[in-house]
């Protein structure tokens, strides 16, 4: 098809050659000015798997990816509801949900750091009002991750927002109106034309917060460096971390086949359940 | 729109938890513009009665050549979202519309772009870039970004919602494919497009690390990679200055939105299909 | 002749504007060569531009690097020893006129690599109003760790609820901080946390253990400095917002505090136990070996011009960065800068006392790895001892392919 | 069981004023039809009468109860969507059950009702099918299933039968009204088919322009049409419009500008008469329809069987003096009672 | 101008077969009416000829040219579609245009055609709205536009006139017919109410589950259903279909199995007959239906007016011999010709 030719050159020169090499990589070691690279088989492997920050990185992420998934998810999609109604000042409230999606990661993150600061971050501040102060978000272990999870939903949600609003901008009115003269509650009707109609909505969505709880480390970089201790290590900033900061590309090439097997994974789970099960009008 | 027919109480906790939930997602911005049109003494002090000052943003905009990076930043959005609609309808057209052997395969395949973090390629696409001689062009920021994978998606799910009566319509009528295309299918994707470039708008506005790479002057330079300067934490983090960098290089894209978003809210009511 | 200058800026503030000032006086007086100096954002994005660029057969040929990436430079085979140009006695002037102290932390082999540029040392900034308010001398810093806290203690304010309103000191223990401060609190205690073949490390070494304890006792024990990780980018905020009375920080950040503290505050060196030391970072030059002959020429002289005595005393008062000259503290503009600014001297005095921050082979990793275990202790997940026994073996297999 | 009446309701849109002050008022348990033609408000005024609208003016009440502000689920009504508004991704059985699923009903007495609704609307076999595999009046008959085993005691239909076959039109008609009276439920059956309207309906309400023309009982509406408009809206073809002063000296004694109606199926060809000449014929089959002149107006007479007659040929029409309208030129309102002592002279001719 | 033909058009889809064999080829200029009941493979069929489904079996020819592996554009066909679809972004003008624009078609020639036909459809004050603003029947008036601007040869019609009134659809079946005949068209059009298709079409094809059951002109399906399926199909109400041993001894001499069809409007009430008992009586305007039983077996009579019959009334039927239609009771194929001699003393007596 003549249709997909420029796609799939692209694709081919910026994803799929890149991909392959990256594969190919894993199976050598890092080339070195002095030493240039040679086979290794599975050594790379063998290091991944006795090497606790990935150990960690892998824990880090599931946790991060399970609360993230469904926290953005559930509030894009009350938030696309709530801006669908008819509410005061419709306009400035969809510009508010959908602000994260357009401020610069790098700049939110030192906005967020000062939220967070101890005592006199906004945070703080305000619960120091309730005499809960003194919280040391990103430097304690124990809420460090979680603190980056916030900022994640944060940004995600308004994103996904703005794919169920325009979902249910498309669903026909006469639907609702049959299912309210059935006397469907509101919730009734969320839940039983609502939600079936925007099912390929949402495996779209889902597909794309998986690859955002995989994906988004920017802040992370600009803020934690996966510290303190490893705490909010992800894994593909450890991927970041390897090549650009350590300059073990081999190492990263293997790390990057462990992301893309698990994201391969997922999202052939996610389009075989789920686009069988959905119909497309 | 239908009316609202929901009772007064409802409304109102509506609106209640609408807004709430608007204000606490602003805060950062709030917070910004606060410490940008404040002496940096007030920076994380919330007293009304704290002087205003234009300052920061005299300093920022004086730092670097902003309205040199707003050409370049616009030049190279408007390039990347029109080269990738094209590109991307095409591709999603041909899934949509002339399924054919194993272009479900071949879609999965396309998918897998979803996946692979362009971070991790940085290495290897810096290569390609290089040895196509476009180094520090705007093709070069563009160029791995243009078969988006996210697009072909999107667009293929709007073309399949197109009800096919009116596919068949246009063809019956002569319409050539590209003409069933251009004449019934984009328009009727139009809420898609809106939506995606969009996105897209303020993914690549905002998008650094790889222009970052790829650019080397001023004149090629996108607007982030100018705001880099002011962004750094090694030296501790200067709030007024980065807010007010931040806000000047997001204002145009803040106001674009909110003048956009009536006509985007207006053409989705538009094309509804009944 | 063509040059391509990549350099990271560090410090808030229009540094681009200084540096193109600097190129275009440079083109000047050689009307020969072309310098295209492009900013690269901070030292990783220009480590990873440079190595990239190098991959990709077309490498700068000079760049503004960490100091601490020399091995790395070195292993990836990409630089190319200053010393190899030197010829005249010119050149020989201008390199002794280096403090020996950063010239140090270049030479590897019997090699110099780089030429110091942007260097700074970790100083301690502190809050001369909360040392009247508690009664102390405000000209009388701590000199040694038992006066640290001692100081400290008086410092460290509560009100009535029994919340801790101002600590007494904090040190940044973040990702991109804890190895350097930790360095110092190392070389204060005598001991030291790797060798100059970039080759070794004593992180189970008594004096680091030591070291790290006293770090955690400053909060577990003494309670003057807050509990958990304290960020690097907002200690200076901090320090200005009156929560912390003594900060440990970079002489980088003297200007952003000297523009923004509403109080007076001093800076000073660092105490010692016995021995006062501080650490040096910042970065260096470096000329690219991928380069042609006639560039690398060039280079060498645009070397030497952004390491001018006077050059250097500009790009200090511009940003704050310690000039690695001596002969730069002797120039009008920088003695007039002292003169105003009686704090910037701190950091040259201190020099003689300062060690070179941790610089090993896979620099970036070792650190890590000895970061890693910072924080563990740090935040009371495992003992100094464990944390640094387990960091030690760690860096050991990593350094151990790079002995011979 | 339940009355539903409708007082002075208004809907604008913009400048359309779609509904225009309509009222009117069922007895319980009767079959209203909202009959009018295309455009002239009938779905919204279901629409507003189910609640799904808010009126601009005017009131619903049920059962004396003023329901107007009450979400359309409280108003225990029950609606068949022109459009059929069936869910896409539930199957004929379960878009049937939905309201009962959603109103909790066992599901015993779902399937109860399931089975009793289901060959009644000859969905048996495509009880699994989505609505996107069925064909319109398939669909339209899963839409009208979901409305009735609702059981609610007011039932709006908005043209259930438009995409129907004549026979299964028949039969559904049939199946609809014994169902209205089995399960005595008042409905308001929205057509713009005046057949459809004076077979089914106990009463009709006519619209036009959003005003209510005439609200009477089918034959009252054949007999007595209110209006020229009515007059020719009911019946197939509809009513000859005739200017008196065309039909010769005969009908002199009429008032002024009034205007002469006769059913094309009560205009006899005669012997004597008013001269007309035949143009072509529409052939029924039980049935055909000739087209004539009388002076350049179109006259239709509906006859029997298929007659003989060919194009051109000269005729004369009559008509029975009972079966003749009279009405005002301007207003096109009804002229009645016709002074009999004035007009049976005038017209005793045309008898036969 | 051309001519249309389809030779075993047969179209499945998994286990259904929509179509099954259809065959039937039009004169040019014919006007041809596709009727059937609902789910019988009308719109399949249409869609065949229209090249936007893949006929499994069979051929489709436009003037002896074979099109089955035609694209639809290339066939010279123009097409209204059942659900209208009209663009919904563009206005009522723009869908009318659509083809022309197309197709490269001057702008001035544009604008006449469009002034052309727009009055034609009534549609003059709607040029600029959207598809979403209109009401059913102005939606489909569009569509129609659409498919007549385009002036191809040969038109297809997918139930244009399924949502209009009943005024509104006369004159539309009008326009359409003299629109065809004036521009030359062959048309195909369908439809499931068989009144349309009687009183527009030259001929008739009906469908019966995705087969041709007669394809004869409408007089020859009124007068010589080839089945009882064909002649409870036309006419409404439909013909009373009655076991020929249910009607007495004089009808004991036709041969075993047979059944006995009436058309409503052709019995009469009269003194001697068949007795019947009066169930009850609809009211249409002009007529009224009776419902009789004989025997617990319903009959419908159709009388002009409305006859004061009370339920429970005891009459007596009677009918000409000649509106008498014989069926085979097995197969429900007619039985003809009917030996004249044979049958003629049997029915004498129901002769008025
Ligand atoms: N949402 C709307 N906005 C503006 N005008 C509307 C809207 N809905 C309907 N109308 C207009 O109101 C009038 C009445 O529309 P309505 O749908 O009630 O007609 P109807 O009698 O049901 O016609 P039909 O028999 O064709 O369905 C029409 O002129 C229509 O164009
Ligand atoms: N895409 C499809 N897949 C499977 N079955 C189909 C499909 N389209 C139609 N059918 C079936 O084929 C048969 C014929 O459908 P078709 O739409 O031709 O009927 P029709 O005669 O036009 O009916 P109506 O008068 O109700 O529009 C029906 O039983 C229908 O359910
Ligand atoms: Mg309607
Ligand atoms: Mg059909």
């Amino acid at each position: 098809m003549l249709l997909l030719l420029p796609a799939v050159v692209l694709l081919v020169a910026f994803t799929y050659y890149p991909t392959v090499a990256t594969i190919i990589d894993s199976f050598f070691s890092t080339p070195r000015g002095r030493r240039p690279a040679r086979f290794v088989g599975l050594a790379n492997y063998e290091t991944m798997l006795a090497d606790p920050v990935f150990r960690k990185a892998i824990v880090n992420n599931m946790i991060y990816a399970a609360v993230i998934i469904p926290c953005s998810m559930g509030l894009a999609l009350a938030m696309a509801l709530l801006v669908n109604a008819r509410i005061a000042g419709r306009g400035f409230v969809r510009l508010a949900y959908f602000t994260p999606t357009v401020l610069p990661m790098i700049a939110v993150a030192n906005i967020w750091m000062f939220f967070y600061a101890p005592d006199y971050g906004l945070i703080d501040q305000v619960l120091g009002h309730f005499g809960r102060g003194g919280n040391n978000w990103l430097g304690n272990p124990d809420t460090a991750l979680w603190a980056i999870i916030v900022i994640t939903v944060w940004k995600c949600a308004g994103f996904f927002m703005i794919f169920y609003l325009a979902a249910l901008q498309q669903i026909p009115p006469s639907l609702l109106e049959a299912a309210e003269m059935e006397g469907a509650t509101y919730w009734q009707q969320l839940r039983r034309v609502i939600l079936p109609l925007l099912m390929p909505t949402t495996l779209f969505i889902s597909v794309n917060a998986v690859i955002e709880a995989f994906r988004l480390v920017d802040h992370i970089i600009a803020m934690t460096r996966g510290g303190p201790d490893n705490s909010t290590q992800l894994l593909l900033h450890y991927i970041y971390q390897v090549a650009f900061g350590f300059w073990d590309t081999a190492y990263a090439a293997t790390l990057s086949v462990v992301l893309l097997a698990i994201l391969a994974l997922i999202a052939l789970v996610q389009f075989g359940y789920a686009d069988r099960r959905i119909f497309y009008r | 729109m239908s009316v609202d027919r929901r009772s007064a109480t409802t409304r109102l906790a509506i609106n209640v938890v609408a807004w709430a939930l608007a204000l606490l997602w602003v805060l950062p911005l709030l917070y910004a513009v606060w410490t940008a049109i404040h002496p940096p003494l007030y920076a994380a002090r919330f007293d009304l009665f704290a002087p205003l000052t234009l300052d920061n943003f005299v300093r920022v905009w004086n730092a670097a050549p902003f309205d040199r990076y707003f050409l370049n930043t616009i030049g190279l959005v408007v390039f990347v979202v029109i080269a990738q609609f094209v590109v991307c309808t095409m591709a999603a057209y041909a899934f949509a519309v002339y399924p054919f052997r194993g272009s479900e395969w071949l879609f999965m395949l396309f998918l897998i772009q979803l996946m692979v973090m362009p971070e991790v390629l940085l290495v290897r696409n810096y290569s390609t870039i290089a040895s196509l001689g476009v180094m520090d062009t705007m093709l070069a920021i563009a160029l791995p970004y243009l078969a988006s994978a996210f697009g072909i998606f999107l667009f293929r799910q709007a073309f399949k919602s197109v009800p096919k009566e009116l596919d068949e319509a246009a063809r019956m009528e002569g319409a050539g494919p590209i003409q069933v295309l251009l004449r019934v299918y984009v328009p009727l994707a139009r809420p898609t497009y809106l939506a995606y470039g969009l996105v897209m708008v303020a993914y690549h506005w905002n998008n650094f690390l790889w222009p970052l790479i790829v650019t080397n002057s001023v004149s090629t330079r996108p607007i982030t990679v100018g705001l880099g300067i002011f962004s750094t934490v090694e030296q501790g983090i200067d709030w007024p200055t980065i807010t007010a960098a931040t806000l000047v290089s997001i204002g145009p894209l803040l106001v674009a939105f909110l003048l956009f978003q009536r006509q985007f809210v207006q053409s989705f009511m538009r094309s509804g299909i009944r | 002749v063509d040059l391509t200058f990549y350099y990271p800026v560090q410090v808030g503030g229009p540094l681009t504007q200084v540096i193109d000032g600097y190129v275009a006086e440079f083109e000047k007086q050689n009307p020969d060569i072309n310098v295209d100096a492009i900013y690269s954002g901070n030292y990783t994005d220009t480590t990873t531009r440079a190595l990239a660029a190098t991959r990709s057969g077309n490498p700068p040929a000079v760049a503004v690097l960490l100091a601490t990436d020399i091995f790395t430079l070195i292993e990836e085979d990409v630089i190319t020893p200053i010393d190899t140009f030197i010829s005249t006695d010119e050149d020989k002037a201008w390199l002794a006129g280096f403090m020996p102290a950063y010239l140090a932390s270049a030479q590897i082999d019997g090699h110099l690599w780089a030429a110091p540029f942007q260097r700074s040392t970790a100083v301690m900034y502190y809050n001369k109003e909360a040392f009247k308010a508690a009664g102390l001398d405000a000209e009388q810093p701590p000199r040694t760790w038992d006066e640290l806290v001692e100081v400290g203690k008086a410092l460290t304010v509560k009100d009535a609820s029994g919340n801790v309103t101002q600590w007494g000191l904090g040190i940044p223990g973040s990702s991109n901080a804890a190895h350097w401060l930790f360095g110092a609190l190392v070389a204060q205690n005598g001991g030291q946390l790797s060798d100059e073949t970039g080759t070794r490390t004593f992180f189970d070494d008594p004096k680091v253990v030591e070291a790290l304890q006293f770090w955690i006792d400053l909060s577990e024990k003494h309670a003057v400095h807050p509990t958990g990780i304290l960020e690097w980018g907002t200690t200076p905020s901090d320090f200005m917002e009156g929560r912390l009375a003594m900060a440990w920080h970079t002489t980088g950040n003297l200007s952003n505090i000297r523009k923004n503290a509403t109080f007076e505050f001093g800076v000073a060196a660092y105490p010692g136990n016995p021995n006062p030391a501080s650490v040096l970072g910042g970065g260096n030059l470096y000329i690219f070996k991928d380069a042609s002959e006639e560039q690398k020429a060039a280079a060498f002289k645009f070397v030497q011009f952004m390491t001018s005595a006077e050059l250097l005393a500009d790009w200090g008062i511009q940003t704050g960065y310690v000039a690695p000259r001596d002969d730069s503290w002797e120039t009008e503009a920088l003695k007039a800068y002292v003169k105003e600014v009686p704090q910037a001297d701190v950091a040259r005095r201190q020099i003689a006392d300062s060690k070179p921050e941790i610089s090993t082979f896979e620099s970036a990793r070792v650190t890590q790895v000895l970061n890693d275990a910072l924080q563990a202790a740090l935040t009371g997940r495992s003992t100094p001892q464990e944390a640094l026994s387990a960091a030690q073996a760690e860096a050991e297999r990593i350094l151990s392919a790079y002995r011979n | 069981m339940s009355r539903l009446s409708v007082r002075s309701l208004v809907k604008t849109w913009d400048e359309t004023r779609a509904v225009d002050g309509v009222s009117f008022a069922t007895e319980a348990r009767e079959f209203v039809a909202l009959l009018g033609p295309s455009g002239c408000g009938k779905s919204t005024t279901l629409r507003l009468i189910a609640g799904l609208e808010a009126a601009t003016e005017g009131s619903v009440e049920i059962d004396g109860l003023d329901v107007t502000n009450l979400p359309p689920a409280s108003r225990r009504i029950s609606m068949v969507f022109q459009s059929y508004a069936l869910f896409p991704h539930l199957n004929v059985a379960d878009n049937i059950l939905f309201g009962l699923s959603v109103r909790g009903v066992k599901r015993a007495e779902q399937k109860q009702r399931l089975d009793r609704i289901v060959p009644l609307l000859g969905l048996s076999s495509l009880l699994d099918r989505r609505p996107s595999q069925l064909s319109g009046g398939q669909q339209q008959r899963v839409a009208l299933g979901r409305a009735l085993i609702a059981e609610a005691p007011v039932c709006l239909l908005d043209e259930p039968l438009s995409n129907l076959d004549a026979k299964l039109r028949a039969e559904m008609r049939n199946e609809i009204r014994s169902l209205q009276q089995r399960l005595g439920l008042t409905m308001l059956f929205v057509t713009h088919d005046q057949t459809e309207a004076m077979s089914m309906a106990d009463r009709v309400v006519l619209l036009r322009d959003g005003k209510v023309e005439q609200f009477a009982t089918p034959s009252d509406l054949y007999t007595k049409p209110n209006s020229v408009f009515v007059a020719q809206f009911i019946g197939t073809p509809p009513m000859n419009i005739l200017d008196a002063t065309l039909l010769g000296p005969a009908w002199d004694r009429l008032p002024k500008n009034t205007l002469v109606g006769v059913r094309p199926e009560h205009i006899r060809f005669a012997d004597r008469g008013i001269a007309a000449t035949v143009v072509s014929m529409e052939y029924f089959g039980a049935d055909s329809v000739v087209s004539c002149r009388i002076a350049d107006k179109p006259v239709l007479v509906r006859v029997p069987g298929q007659p003989g007659f060919a194009g051109g040929e000269t005729v004369h029409l009559s008509w029975p003096q009972e079966a003749q309208h009279l009405f005002d030129q301007h207003s096109g309102k009804r002229r009645d009672p016709i002074p009999d002592q004035r007009l049976a002279p005038a017209l005793e001719f045309v008898q036969p």
